[in-house]
């Protein structure tokens, strides 16, 4: 492959607490391209804290550690705080996980998501007015001028997720982090909205890493996933291979699900075990 | 649609407005006749004879059952008069439009400190919570608080009046401006403005500035705890993340996101210290010579003039219930998902 | 066991008023399991909670065991036949309360006894140990607590139980244990349920009949298996349908 | 026991019994406390505070109401540490002796004035409509009224001493914790947890005290916190109409007061009762602080 | 820096209710009636002690055996409205102030004036005032009276035009002025300041200072800062510390003058503690008359055990007693009496304050226990009429300038029942003034010959000094702070109120 976009090695969160340090994400390593990665896992597996990691987003007292983390080639570890802001947006952005808490509820949905492109664009207000209606239609939202103007408590909670990745694409960045995009939408709407963001991982070569719990979504949907448990990358699979995992983690999770295609009396239940903890996976590269 | 709405909601604020005003002037009058002063007194002075006390205390209708005695107060201040204050001797309608004018430029411009200061303050406390901005600002907070204002007046005015002259002294005005300016709103530094006369616009500067600093000081104290704790908890909301997702400077997005979520709340609380500080300042009164209205109710208080007592409850209990109004149409305009 | 007619729920007042259900009438057997499926917003909850009467005004008829309810008030009679548990395990258990004290209270309000030995035995119903009776919240994880809204919502030893989306905040693995654990407790005890969720495997996966909302109505209704073969009747359930059969890239 | 294991008792996720839990939860409440230095720091101050009432008679140098007139207004010294009164007084052995009176104050406004708004507020909030209405009402005409004039319209109707202008003191200052109980009320009425106990028969009256009160209390707790110091001096101000603290009572608030004559050339005289209100309340803030998040989950997630 | 033709006085001037002088009883009302009035007989604010000088009236004359007094008017005096100053108008003042029958109302009811009577008592003649007494007062006792403000000469066309109802023009006089006196009203704003324009037409001469502004400046501390920096001439209330504080500023001075008022402790012989001859005799031992000289109290009281004022008509200077615990333990146990409670109650004055607790702590080392209960003005005046104040400590001021002022509130009770309802002092702590004092009260008011009745009131004094439970302790001084270059500062003494048209600046 040609150089990744981003390059991550040893990635390490973790918070002070009373009983100890506690590691949210325990040496994740991964490298991505201008691919669909897929990050799954139950939840408090460390996926979102990955994704805020990589934006410098971890919260004091939360320490973020990494052997290596580099962003086109060039270190984004550590950054200072100025030199991070001029990346986030612009070049690598988030979808955040709960629409409802994650757009603010005094500005109208237009004033959001301008104020972003019109940060990294250096555009006008007319051109950021025209690309943010532009950018609410490509998400399949159907009243753009309405919406534009409404408060985010005016929408659903569906469009509100449609909002927030229309927000976070309008400054065109090179890796977008969509943390479970697709968990308010119905189904409909959902295979829209997975549909931008694949265009423009194929058209414009965006790279993309895709939180979900869905493990079906993310095997049709995906290039390639991670599997996390408790902080570390279990199993790393190419997604069409998803089904014939190998580890039990990952089966389990495969099993557990309900099926409309054939009827089960009782679903199988994942059973944990404690040598999942520390076993690290060999790193691949992306596809 | 809209303005049928509209017009209901308006209807009802002005309802509860007319009921808050009524309950204010019930207890205002219970209170008047409860309280353990005797009006008579003030009236006729240490030396009178009792036949003396008897003819005031008829002459005041004191010897009417009390729903008559409210009936003819409600008739009274419906039509304005609020009787004649027997501790100035002049009509209490004529000491209020002297008296508040007074404390209401002290209290605005006290109160335009304290928000312009502590707002600040209290935010930037909130986002370095626990550092030394923090700190700082709650020792600064605290202290407002705790030290007895006379103190903090009375040492003021020596330094900065007493020793370094930068400011005027006790009192509204220099003597040279005293009765100078037309009176139009008894604001001195207002109608000093539409006189266009700088001179005394200036000497009303210098005698207001230490006195307003000062419950800017203390209103500051209050409004940077509260926007500090307003902050914290619209800090730790998950779209401030996202405002900082979108490469939003520091700034930005504690201004231009958090801020304007406490707006609301801020506003309430700035309305109610500000209506705090009308109900007047008494001891700031006090120590400025600020012939205003904390200092007229207190002495009338203490004299039994309950003419002057109840006009000024009234008044100022009038101004609360127009600030909450206020803060409460505020509230429908700046917070989109009011109802 | 559960019949309404003609119902329609609205929230506020008149000019603004917000019309959520739009006369919807179904009505479930005793001992069936019923699902409510429909897009986000299309009044799903808002029927469960009209029927415990925690939602706005309403109009038609709800009628409970044969018994017809009314307004908002709910007889003591109801609370005992009727038990709900809500979507977001996060929000329905008292951040102060622990799990003891959420037992202890609600089966002290049912007017029972034994109380001790009854919560250790709901506590084990629902498969959670003893060890968690005297947590709090904050330190169960979601499954836990959705868990404990279950243990609540059986303390009362209901007939009928109203489930509004119990897993869909919940991840995948704990999905399979709480649905295998609501199977299990029908099938002991003999509820009724009715259960909404905008995952139509699951629902296909719990329940006997379902109906389809869209925007405050019923659309449809239809037996699990008809879901299952996709052979819906109404075209926006035929989409709903097609829809959820997963994404395909192909079609980009 | 060792005491590792009673802390590995107190601090284990799985209590076995009721007094396990609420020891535990107490236990980790105060490992929360415990965690914030300045929060202690008050805690220490207050600790300080009450030994210094209890020991008073012990403590002080001399006896607080003795009098020198020819030692008046003398500056800190040795033989006085905080100086003298316009009597000859020791400063510093009113100031202990004070301490009493100021706890008494503080003790009573803040435990009666929060909790009749607490009621108010929270019984407004949840109850809504007509109710809350007239309520809120009464709290905006209480809130409307000068204090001065209510406190001393109570007063009136219950007797002059210090302990009704205590009484009046709170009695007048719960309005503001009404408005803020019934702010915090109205985003938790409509939570799911209070849906779900009324769905299990709940009451009203048990709603609002088991369930609605526990959260409401954090807040309140930091409100009342802030306003120790304010209190202190509000019933310096009732001594002045005879209502509070009579002398030679060597109140703070009053002590404050008596020296506002002697404040240009005899600074300390009110300076050091000032200070010594300005450090209580910086306790009881910092105190307050801690507590919060202590109390307040909301806070503790952070 | 005040203008050289400005007096700008700092005070404590709230306590102004009204400024008409049939009404006006208060320090500060009376301060500015006295510039805004002339009285028929007045006092020269250049030599006080002389007593009063013709004014208004240039003479007088005592007929009738004593009952009927006939004064002269003066010719050529102007109001300042222009209209002449006549006997009518002098006539139509006092019997305005008899028939409104204000507090001040009394001072000239003494010589039997009532509303019903006062047409026919007090009549003008041409340029002359007759007044026809009920008794043949002494004329020292009736011109003492008309010097006081309540008898200032208002312009009654003046007045006439401003009549609402029955009032006499009060209303409108409470806050405007028609007098003749040296200076004008230009406004007067309560509780913030009063100013006066000089009356360029006055009879004795213009003013010099053309315009006088007195302030309301509550504290002390701002009135002294005020001073310091040069921004007013005169501060009026300036506490013993702040006095020392400006002692050492060699651009102000101190003026130091005796006034009237008398700092007294009242025993109720209600109580039955106080009601005991030995505890009233011991109270008088317990009194720290020299420390509280020497330290709150310092410059601005004297100790003075008698009730008429230094500067007074009779005033004696005999002070016989003194601070002494062992002699009031003495007195005390050889009347079995080792302890007692006994309450008081005082005005939140902090002097007051400061008296009460220092006897609080000499009565606790005879084993008296002394309960101090701090109430404002109205309170403590409500519950002494009332007469259950126990130990009542507080100032007494002359109504007028002549001894019966202080002598038949002090010394007189005629009924001491509980229904009499009087206004005495001795009434109020409920003493039954002893027959022949009341007597010899009454007596003092008609003796003719004013050495004689300067005896009377000495020992009417002497043997009050033996019996009263009503114990005078100190007499005010008044210390203002004045700037150096302002002269002939005067307060007005024991006997008047503050005089400004003498003063100059240089
Ligand atoms: N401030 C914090 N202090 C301590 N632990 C934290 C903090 N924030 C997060 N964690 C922990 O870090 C772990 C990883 O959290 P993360 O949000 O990444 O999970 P996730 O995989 O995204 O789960 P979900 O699917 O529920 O979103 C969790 O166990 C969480 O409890
Ligand atoms: N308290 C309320 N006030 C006003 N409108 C409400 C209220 N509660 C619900 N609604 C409205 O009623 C409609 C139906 O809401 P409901 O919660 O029943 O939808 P749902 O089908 O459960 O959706 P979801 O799948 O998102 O839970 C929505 O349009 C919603 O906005
Ligand atoms: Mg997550
Ligand atoms: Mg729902």
């Amino acid at each position: 492959m040609s150089d990744p976009l981003l390059s991550i090695r040893d990635l390490r969160v973790s918070f002070p607490t009373r009983s100890g340090l506690f590691q949210a994400v325990r040496g994740v390593s991964f490298d991505l391209g201008r691919e669909r990665l897929g990050v799954v896992g139950e939840s408090g597996s460390g996926k979102s804290m990955t994704g805020r990691a990589i934006l410098g987003l971890v919260r004091p007292p939360g320490k973020v550690t990494a052997e290596r983390m580099d962003l086109g080639g060039q270190s984004i570890l550590n950054l200072p705080e100025s030199k991070m802001r001029a990346l986030r947006g612009a070049r690598i952005s988030m979808v955040m996980q709960d629409p409802k808490f994650s757009l603010n509820p005094v500005m109208t949905v237009g004033q959001q998501i301008m104020e972003s492109y019109r940060l990294h664009s250096g555009q006008g207000g007319r051109a950021a007015r025209d690309k943010a209606l532009d950018m609410l239609r490509a998400v399949q939202i159907r009243d753009p001028e309405r919406v534009f103007d409404a408060y985010p408590h005016e929408v659903s909670g569906g469009m509100g997720q449609r909002i927030m990745i229309a927000m976070m694409l309008a400054p065109d960045p090179e890796i977008l982090i969509a943390d479970e995009p697709t968990s308010a939408l119905d189904v409909s709407v959902r295979n829209e909205v997975l549909r931008i963001m694949d265009k423009l991982v194929t058209e414009r070569g965006m790279g993309l890493i895709f939180i979900s719990h869905d493990l079906n979504l993310v095997a049709q949907f995906c290039d390639r996933v991670l599997i996390m448990y408790a902080g570390q990358v279990v199993e790393e699979l190419a997604a069409k291979d998803l089904h014939n995992a190998r580890h039990p983690y990952t089966q389990g999770l495969l099993n557990s699900l309900p099926r409309l295609d054939h009827q089960v009396d009782r679903l199988a239940v994942l059973q944990r075990q404690d040598s999942w903890r520390d076993q690290t996976p060999p790193l691949r590269s992306g596809a | 649609m809209r303005l049928r709405r509209r017009a209901k909601n308006v209807g009802g604020v002005a309802l509860s407005l007319v009921l808050t005003l009524l309950g204010l002037l019930l207890v205002t009058f219970i209170i008047g006749r409860v309280m353990p002063i005797d009006p008579v007194l003030k009236v006729v002075g240490e030396r009178a004879t009792q036949a003396q006390y008897d003819a005031a205390y008829q002459a005041m209708g004191l010897d009417k059952p009390l729903w008559q005695q409210f009936l003819r107060y409600m008739a009274e201040v419906l039509r304005g008069d609020f009787g004649r204050s027997i501790s100035t001797g002049h009509p209490v309608i004529d000491d209020l439009k002297r008296v508040f004018p007074a404390t209401f430029e002290l209290a605005a411009l006290g109160t335009l400190i304290g928000v312009f200061v502590g707002v600040p303050l209290g935010v930037i406390a909130a986002a370095r919570r626990g550092g030394w901005i923090d700190q700082i600002a709650r020792v600064v907070a605290l202290v407002g608080y705790s030290m007895p204002i006379f103190w903090l007046g009375l040492m003021g005015l020596l330094l900065f009046y007493g020793i370094l002259g930068w400011v005027g002294g006790p009192g509204r005005q220099g003597i040279i401006y005293d009765g100078m300016v037309p009176t139009v709103t008894g604001m001195i530094l207002i109608d000093s403005l539409l006189a266009s006369d700088w001179g005394a616009f200036r000497d009303a500067f210098s005698h207001i500035i230490l006195p307003a600093s000062l419950l800017g000081y203390f209103s500051l104290a209050y409004i940077s705890r509260m926007t500090r704790s307003f902050m914290l908890e619209q800090l730790s909301a998950e779209y401030v993340t996202t405002a900082r997702v979108k490469g939003l400077s520091e700034r930005r997005v504690i201004w231009g996101h958090a801020f304007r979520n406490i707006l609301v709340p801020l506003i309430t609380v700035i309305a109610l210290s500000f209506g705090g500080l009308l109900e007047g300042s008494v001891l700031t009164e006090i120590v400025f010579s600020w012939p205003g209205i904390g200092q007229y109710i207190t002495k009338a208080l203490l004299a039994g003039d309950m003419n002057a007592v109840l006009g000024g409850t009234v008044l100022v209990g009038t101004c609360f219930v127009l600030l909450n109004l206020i803060s409460d149409i505020l509230y429908r305009v700046l917070d989109p998902r009011a109802k | 066991m559960l019949k309404v007619e003609n119902l329609d729920v609205w929230f506020g007042d008149l000019p603004e008023r917000v019309h959520a259900v739009r006369q919807a009438s179904f009505s479930v057997a005793a001992g069936e399991s019923f699902g409510l499926v429909g897009e986000s917003g299309s009044g799903k909850s808002t029927i469960l909670r009209a029927i415990t009467g925690l939602a706005g005004g309403w109009s038609g008829r709800i009628e409970v065991a044969g018994e017809a309810v009314s307004g908002r008030h709910r007889s003591r009679a109801f609370h005992k036949t009727v038990q709900m548990v809500f979507q977001d395990p996060y929000a329905s258990l008292h951040p102060r309360h622990s799990v003891d004290r959420v037992l202890s209270e609600t089966l002290h309000l049912q007017g029972m006894d034994q109380i001790d030995a009854r919560i250790t035995r709901l506590l084990d119903s629902v498969g959670l140990g003893r060890g968690f009776r005297f947590r709090y919240p904050h330190q169960l994880s979601g499954g836990q607590r959705q868990r404990v809204a279950i243990a609540r919502a059986l303390a009362a030893e209901p007939r009928l139980l109203l489930l509004d989306e119990p897993t869909s905040a919940l991840d995948v693995s704990v999905q399979a244990e709480i649905l295998n654990l609501l199977s299990d407790l029908r099938k002991d005890r003999g509820l009724t349920f009715v259960m909404v969720s905008h995952d139509l495997a699951v629902v296909a996966h719990m329940c006997d009949r379902l109906a389809v909302m869209r925007g405050g109505e019923v659309v449809e209704q239809m037996a699990a298996p008809v879901l299952r073969s996709g052979q819906a009747h109404s075209a926006y359930a035929r989409d709903l349908l097609a829809a959820s059969s997963s994404y395909r890239r192909e079609s980009a | 026991m060792t005491e590792l294991t009673t802390r590995a008792w107190l601090l284990s996720d799985a209590p076995q019994t009721r007094r396990q839990a609420k020891l535990g939860a107490l236990y980790q409440g105060w490992l929360t406390f415990r965690a914030n230095k300045l929060a202690m720091f008050g805690l220490v101050i207050l600790i300080l505070l009450v030994l210094m009432a209890i020991f008073a008679p012990w403590l002080s140098p001399q006896s607080p109401f003795a009098q020198n007139l020819a030692d008046r207004l003398k500056p800190p010294s040795a033989a006085h540490w905080l100086g003298t009164d316009a009597l000859g007084r020791d400063i510093l052995s009113r100031l202990i002796h004070g301490s009493r009176i100021t706890l008494f104050i503080v003790g009573t406004v803040a435990l009666i004035a929060p909790v009749i708004g607490l009621f108010i507020g929270t019984v407004a909030g949840f109850a809504g409509g007509w109710v809350d209405q007239v309520l809120m009402r009464i709290t905006d005409i209480f809130l409307a009224f000068p204090k001065l004039i209510l406190a001393l319209a109570f007063v009136a109707a219950l007797g002059p001493g210090i302990g009704n202008a205590v009484l009046a003191l709170a009695i007048t200052s719960w309005p503001p914790y009404a408005r803020l109980a019934r702010a915090e009320t109205l985003t938790i009425r409509h939570a799911d947890y209070i849906a779900a106990a009324r769905l299990q028969g709940a009451g009203p009256l048990r709603l609002l005290i088991g369930h609605v009160w526990p959260l409401c209390i954090s807040s309140l707790i930091v409100r009342v916190a802030l306003d120790m110091a304010g209190i202190i001096l509000s019933a310096a101000g009732l001594g002045f109409l005879g209502l509070g603290a009579q002398p030679p009572m060597p109140e703070w608030g009053a002590m404050i007061s008596d020296g506002r004559t002697y404040i240009l050339d005899f600074w300390w005289v009110a300076a050091v009762p000032g200070m010594a209100i300005f450090i209580v309340s910086l306790a009881f803030n910092l105190l307050g602080d801690g507590l919060r998040d202590v109390l307040d989950p909301k806070g503790a997630k952070e | 820096e005040t203008p050289a033709d400005t007096l700008v006085v700092a005070a404590q001037i709230d306590d102004i209710i009204s400024l008409d002088p049939a009404q006006s009883f208060e320090f500060s009302g009376n301060d500015v009636d006295n510039n805004l009035y002339d009285r028929l007989v007045d006092f020269d604010p250049m030599d006080l002690n002389a007593g009063f000088k013709p004014s208004l009236a240039q003479s007088w004359e005592v007929t009738d055996g004593g009952k009927t007094i006939t004064l002269t008017m003066r010719d050529g005096v102007k109001f300042q409205s222009g209209n002449p100053v006549r006997a009518e108008d002098a006539a139509w003042s006092l019997q305005r102030a008899v028939k409104l029958n204000k507090s001040p109302a009394f001072i000239l009811a003494q010589f039997g004036f009532t509303p019903e009577n006062v047409d026919q008592q007090v009549t003008f003649d041409g340029n002359k005032l007759i007044l026809k007494l009920d008794q043949p007062y002494a004329q020292s006792f009736v011109l003492n009276c008309l010097a006081s403000n309540v008898a200032s000469v208002v312009d009654k066309e003046t007045v006439l035009g401003h009549v609402e109802g029955e009032d006499f023009g009060n209303t409108w006089l409470s806050t405007n002025a028609a007098g003749s006196g040296p200076y004008a009203l230009q406004t007067w704003r309560p509780n913030e300041a009063v100013q006066l324009t000089a009356f360029d037409g006055y009879w004795q001469g213009a003013p010099v200072m053309k315009r006088v502004i007195v302030k309301h400046v509550q504290e002390s501390s701002a009135q002294r800062l005020l001073l310091e920096q040069g921004d007013v001439d005169v501060a009026r209330n300036l506490t013993p510390t702040d006095v020392d504080g400006i002692a050492t500023n060699d651009k102000v001075v101190v003026g130091t003058e005796p006034r009237g008022r008398i700092l007294y402790m009242g025993l109720s012989q209600k109580d039955p503690l106080l009601s005991q001859a030995p505890v009233v005799e011991a109270m008088k031992y317990l009194v720290d008359y020299a420390g509280i000289e020497g330290s709150f109290l310092k410059g601005q009281f004297k100790t003075h055990q008698n009730f008429l004022p230094e500067g007074y008509l009779g005033a004696s200077d005999e002070n016989p007693w003194t601070y002494d615990i062992e002699k009031a333990k003495k007195i005390l146990t050889d009347a079995g009496i080792t302890s007692g409670t006994v309450k008081t109650a005082v005005r939140d004055i902090q002097e007051y304050v400061n008296v009460a607790q220092t006897l609080q702590a000499s009565m606790a080392q005879v084993g008296l226990t002394l309960e101090i209960q701090q109430m404002t003005g109205a309170q403590v005046l409500d519950a002494y009429r009332a007469r259950s104040v126990p130990i009542f400590i507080g100032e007494w001021g002359p109504d007028y300038a002549d001894p019966n002022t202080n002598a038949s509130t002090f010394a007189y009770n005629p009924d001491n029942s509980d229904e009499a309802k009087l206004s005495f002092l001795a009434w109020r702590n409920s003493w039954a003034v002893p027959d022949d004092m009341n007597k010899a009260t009454i007596a003092a008011t008609i003796e003719g010959d004013t050495d004689k009745r300067v005896q009377m009131y000495l020992d009417i004094q002497k043997e009050y000094r033996e019996i009263a439970p009503i114990i005078p302790l100190f007499q005010r001084i008044e210390q203002a702070g004045i700037q150096k270059n302002v002269k002939n500062w005067n307060a007005g003494g024991a006997v008047s109120s503050v005089f400004y048209r003498q003063v100059t600046k240089e």
